[in-house]
């Protein structure tokens, strides 16, 4: 392929492509085969979750409302995933009618989760129970969102709240503000930061990706739990990965240095080693070149003709062109 | 009083404001609440136009002329006249209120998002790619001895392969912990499992523990702004 | 309720109250205290003194505020160093409108500092650029990796004598074509912001990373996999930074003592001119208290729960 | 068609791009609002089983920009201001570098837009609370009063400094005008430090959460406690000064080189390095994983709840 001399993936290599396209091969193929076999596979037991329907419960009794955060985050998939398992935990609440609080503190996330859950009340035959003030906007600003979901705590007496999302610094004033009231709390970040704040402060925590399983968790859904298949095969790459890596590393690392790496300004070469003999280091080794791929020299150093548009300094036009 | 003696003085009081609801939620903290919240919509509303959509759509839209100070006008940058367009776009997301075409707010919804996620691709290579890499830490040791004050280049001493091998361990049990999918089964499996869950405690602690400095340094910040800029500076130095 | 049932149930509003005398006590004493410096931060003062001569750093300020406690000490260290190295510098923000008035502020303050202990007092336009606020910064740092002219086109700085000139004019950026020119790249932030520096730009340029405490752990990582080049991480960084800067790396004192310590490493000079100990050396000691405050908790809570399970009959909560 | 989205630099202009104040510009702008208007109510007539369809086209389009960028092979270290690329493919490149800024900075200006949407759910619901007069209305009509005049002077303040300041004089307080100094009171004196408040609110609420989980109860909680207070204990300079000082005085006494190993900052440092950084990094990985595969999901409109049902 003549035309394709010289181009190269710029950063990665093609190690990096070539795994980020297995990983998506393994998303998409176990999708469509858990279309096909309706999604009939075993998920293990996630604590957190099989609470919600306890929390719902107490709410009900107590005839306080329940209370949502999808964190802080700007609209994505996690805000997203967040609004998907409150659309779970809203359809429960509203077949006991059980008033719902949702704070939203970005303006994007609000028009998502209002549709959602307009959606679910009116997919469960309630329309009538759907308020539109259950979904509200509180404020963008970090604090000033966290100093009124706490308000609306303490005012409204909620008797479960629902934390799940990118919480960042305002994890802890939900959390014990919650505490200090009594309320059950079901919490989980995908800030790994926060989670032990939610740990120290509340009674179930989703740790990690538990947090984007429980859709799949939740509904059974076919793509969902293929998709989540697919991770787990993902997962048993990269742990693969790491195993194959320390292992080459571990017998490359015990080899005496014969050829050596060496990065100069940008580009790399390999060079025969001829000095005191010793051992290879990591930088030497097979395994770092995979992932920190080889660029030499004449990828560097490709003669293009010059852009006849281009008005910077002239100099180093003329520079340019004349090497 | 001057102008600054009152804005810490306003400051103070905002401070105490808030810092009320630590005893009860009373109407003092209702009332700063309150004013907290506005303040931040009015700002919320002014910060968007003046760092999004006016520097970042507006000018783009219409191009910027620079007036130099002897009055010659120069280009700085052109129209990018399609930028329009997104306005019209923008304003779809306001539907969702609408009973009939409440669908269209997803338009606007869904650009944002698929911007989003095509960026993953490359986002995750680039950000776990090199993790991976450090990951692959080497446990075989080339010498039965602890690390000496000058280590050689390429020589691997026994107390770091050993430090590696807990490294991989630590890293893999923990990750066995988010295998969703399958049924860890028999002792060595679901002992993996409960290791990685221990492992994660240790390190849930350990962010616990550094994160501590970060929130008291906050609070010692606060406490120096009321005693040393307010009560010091501005009040008893008598500026 | 017997004693030891009290202490596992203190009320929170009594431990609120005790912190915020103690703290407020501490703030009134102030004593240098010895310490050692993580060797994340001495990496980050080694990697700041290896910049060569003449190099311009990047520095994008992504605090606010809300943080001053921590991030306005290392802005503050920063900008000492930098100064105090002759070091030219531009900086913007890529992740709060609000964070480049911040170090505005702050940089005055340290100008004026430096221009009254006699130092030589640096020029806009000449040895420093402020490019102010960055919307996106996914965006923003992707395009300084592919094109940094590109990135910061139609930028322009106000210079002493020569009114509005375009950024690529002046002293600071006149040798800087794409990010690969810059002397280190640091980022003081007290959000995720570094994650994407560091995904879309490390291995174009030498990164720095001065965090909050909370974002720290999530940098570590980083640091490990030799992505970024040093951390400061919290208040400790910040005194950590001091510490190096008061003391040198490996440098003998009078009594031939080496305070800062890195084994098998270079030796570093410490900082001649200006300030190093600061806002750090202040807070540092008021930490001390507050922390020894929060373990004694703990062991309270844990002393009076131990004790009441050995009393036969006691309920457990 | 590669003059799309790129750049260029004036006085050049194409077609996508037009100098500031001309008649070419001034049609181009009117001409974009009005096919977007088209486009609004030609969609408001779409049917029910095409919508779908248009909402994960549109999500698509987005989307297959980026993974393009990423896919496309790109040449190291070309510089297309420079230099001509040599072929179609590199051209395409060479389009796609410059194309990507443009597209990425839509997701923000969009979100921009919908702002309104959430200070409109905000008003809302306050101002019902007045008009019936609910408990405590007078706080909500506090909040309105607020961000009305915040607005308003943060705007004025904007205004002044954008347009009337072409010296910058107001960056100096001596400067000032009325409305700079109620904007400041406002912004600095009173918000600001409202959000340093509540942040460092934080604090206290750490040492209630610390005193109440942090007991020996079981294995998990113990070994969560141990290593964060071995963490804490290391942010006590003195405290591992002292205690460095200690353990060089045992190594030098017994010469065991073994002993440095249990200096504090050493275990803190180990205990992070081989116990942190693995633990989250297994988590980051399947948190990396997570978004990965939602992102694919959600890009092909695979996603059946949410947001393409």
């Amino acid at each position: 392929m003549n035309f394709l001399q010289g181009s190269q993936y710029l950063d990665t290599g093609w190690f990096g492509v070539f795994s980020t396209l297995l990983v998506v091969f393994f998303i998409l193929y176990n999708i469509a085969r858990a279309k096909k076999t309706g999604g009939n596979l075993f998920i293990r037991r996630i604590a957190g979750l099989n609470a919600i329907d306890d929390a719902i419960g107490r709410a009900t009794e107590m005839g306080r409302p329940i209370l949502m955060v999808p964190g802080i985050g700007d609209l994505d998939a996690v805000s997203v995933q967040a609004v998907n398992i409150f659309a779970q935990v809203t359809k429960t609440a509203a077949q006991f009618a059980t008033p719902i609080k949702l704070c939203c503190a970005r303006a994007t996330v609000y028009a998502v989760a209002q549709e959602v859950i307009r959606d679910v009340y009116s997919q469960q035959g309630m329309s009538d129970r759907y308020s539109i003030d259950s979904v509200q906007y509180i404020s963008d600003q970090q604090f000033a969102f966290a100093a009124g979901v706490s308000g609306i705590i303490l005012r409204e007496k909620v008797a479960a709240a629902f934390l799940l999302g990118a919480f960042y610094a305002e994890s802890l004033i939900f959390a014990e503000t919650c505490n200090s009231i009594g309320a059950i709390q079901v919490a989980g970040s995908t800030q790994s930061t926060q989670t032990p704040f939610f740990i120290a402060a509340c009674d179930y925590v989703l740790i990690g990706d538990e947090f984007y399983a429980a859709s799949a968790y939740l509904t059974r859904e076919p793509v969902l739990v293929g998709s989540l298949l697919g991770q787990d095969w993902a997962k048993i790459l990269m742990t693969a990965y790491v195993m194959l890596g320390f292992l080459i590393m571990s017998a490359e690392r015990l080899q005496p240095l014969a050829v050596q790496r060496i990065d100069e300004g940008g580009v790399s070469r390999m060079e025969p080693y001829e000095g005191e003999a010793k051992r290879k280091t990591a930088s030497d080794t097979m395994v770092h070149r995979l992932f920190n791929p080889l660029i030499t020299e004449e990828m560097n150093t490709i003669e293009r003709e010059p852009n006849p548009d281009y008005e910077g300094e002239e100099e180093a036009a003329n520079a340019g062109g004349g090497a | 009083m001057s102008y600054l003696a009152i804005k810490l003085t306003l400051a103070v009081f905002a401070t105490f404001g808030l810092y009320s609801v630590l005893y009860r939620e009373t109407r003092f903290y209702r009332f700063f609440e309150h004013i907290y919240l506005g303040l931040a919509a009015g700002y919320t509303l002014v910060a968007t136009w003046k760092d999004t959509l006016y520097t970042e759509w507006w000018i783009k839209m219409l191009g910027k002329t620079d007036v130099s100070a002897d009055g010659v006008a120069t280009v700085a940058s052109n129209g990018f006249w399609i930028y329009s367009i997104l306005a019209p776009i923008g304003l779809m997301g306001y539907m969702v209120f609408s009973k009939k075409h409440n669908w269209m707010s997803k338009i606007p919804i869904g650009i944002i998002l698929g911007i989003w996620s095509g960026q993953q691709l490359e986002v995750w290579w680039n950000t776990y790619g090199p993790q991976i890499y450090s990951s692959a830490l080497p446990v075989i040791p080339t010498t039965w001895s602890f690390v000496p004050a000058q280590p050689v280049a390429g020589e691997l001493y026994a107390s770091q392969a050993l430090t590696n091998a807990i490294f991989i361990f630590t890293l893999i049990s923990a990750f066995s912990y988010f295998l969703f999918s399958f049924e860890l089964k028999g002792k060595f499996l679901t002992g993996l499992n409960t290791m990685g869950r221990w492992m994660l405690m240790i390190g849930f602690g350990a962010i616990f523990g550094s994160t501590v400095m970060a929130r008291f340094a906050l609070v010692i910040d606060r406490m120096s702004y009321i005693w040393n800029e307010w009560l010091q500076g501005a009040i008893l130095g008598g500026s | 309720m017997t004693i030891w049932e009290k202490l596992q149930a203190v009320d929170r509003r009594i431990l609120y109250l005790i912190l915020a005398v103690c703290v407020s006590a501490g703030l009134f004493i102030t004593i240098e205290i010895p310490t050692d410096p993580d060797p994340s931060s001495r990496d980050l003062y080694q990697a700041i003194m290896d910049i060569p001569e003449g190099k311009t750093v990047i520095i994008q300020s992504d605090w606010t505020n809300s943080t001053r406690g921590e991030s306005m000490g290392h802005f503050e260290n920063l900008l000492r160093l930098l100064m105090s190295r002759n070091l030219k510098f531009v900086f913007y923000s890529a992740a709060d409108p609000i964070a480049p008035q911040v170090a505005r502020t702050t940089l005055a303050r340290i100008i004026k500092e430096r221009k009254d202990e006699g130092l030589y007092e640096y020029q806009i336009g000449e040895d420093y650029i402020d490019l102010g606020y960055f919307a996106n910064a996914e965006a923003t740092n992707l395009n300084m990796g592919i094109d940094l002219r590109n990135a910061w086109s139609g930028k322009r700085t106000k210079k002493a004598g020569a009114g509005e000139i375009s950024i690529w004019e002046s002293p600071v950026l006149k040798d800087v074509r794409k990010i690969e020119d810059a002397g280190m790249m640091i980022v003081v932030t007290a959000s995720a912001s570094i994650d994407v520096a560091v995904q879309r730009l490390n291995k174009k340029v030498s990164i720095g990373a001065m965090v909050t405490g909370v974002v720290g752990p999530t940098v570590l990582p980083f640091y490990q996999a030799k992505q970024v080049n040093g951390v400061a991480v919290g208040l400790k960084g910040v005194y950590d930074l001091e510490y190096c800067m008061a003391n040198g790396v490996n440098l003998k004192d009078e009594d031939g003592n080496i305070k800062v310590l890195n084994k098998g490493g270079k030796e570093y000079p410490k900082i001649t001119e200006g300030k190093t100990l600061a806002r750090g050396s202040k807070y540092y000691g008021t930490l001390h208290i507050a922390l020894i405050l929060l373990i004694l908790a703990v062991v309270l809570g844990n002393v009076g729960m131990a004790m009441s399970r050995k009393k036969p009959g006691a309920k457990r909560s | 068609m590669l003059q799309f989205l790129a750049q260029a630099t004036p006085p050049e202009t194409n077609f996508w791009q037009q100098a500031p104040g001309t008649t070419g510009l001034i049609l181009g702008v009117v001409g974009a609002f009005i096919i977007g208007m088209l486009l609004f109510f030609g969609l408001s007539t779409i049917p029910t089983q095409f919508r779908r369809y248009i909402i994960v086209g549109f999500t698509f389009l987005a989307g297959l920009v980026f993974v393009l960028q990423y896919l496309w092979p790109r040449p190291i270290n070309a510089d297309f201001e420079k230099e001509l690329p040599r072929n179609a493919v590199e051209g395409f490149g060479a389009w796609l570098g410059v194309a990507i800024d443009p597209v990425a900075k839509t997701a923000n200006i969009l979100a921009a837009f919908l702002l309104g949407l959430g200070i409109f759910s905000l008003m809302r619901v306050h101002i019902n609370k007045i008009r019936r007069r609910a408990q405590d209305w007078g706080f909500s009509l506090i909040l309105i009063v607020s961000s009305v005049i915040m607005a308003i002077f943060g705007f004025w303040d904007w205004n002044m400094r954008q347009f009337n300041d072409p010296e910058a004089l107001l960056t100096s307080q001596e400067n000032w005008k009325f409305a700079n100094y109620v904007n400041d009171a406002l912004f600095d004196g009173m918000y600001q430090q409202m959000d340093a408040a509540m942040f460092s609110m934080i604090a206290f609420f750490i040492l209630s959460a610390a005193y109440r989980a942090f007991r020996i109860r079981s294995v998990e909680a113990t070994v969560m406690m141990a290593s964060a207070l071995i963490l804490m204990l290391n942010l006590m300079g003195a405290l591992t000064f002292m205690w460095s000082g200690w353990i060089n005085g045992l190594v030098e006494s017994t010469g065991n080189q073994f002993l440095t190993n249990f200096d504090l900052t050493v275990v803190a440092g180990w205990l992070r390095a081989n116990m942190q950084i693995p633990a989250i990094r297994a988590i980051e990985f399947g948190v990396g994983l997570g978004a990965l595969a939602m992102g694919l999901r959600l890009w092909l409109g695979l996603e059946k709840g949410g947001v393409s049902s």
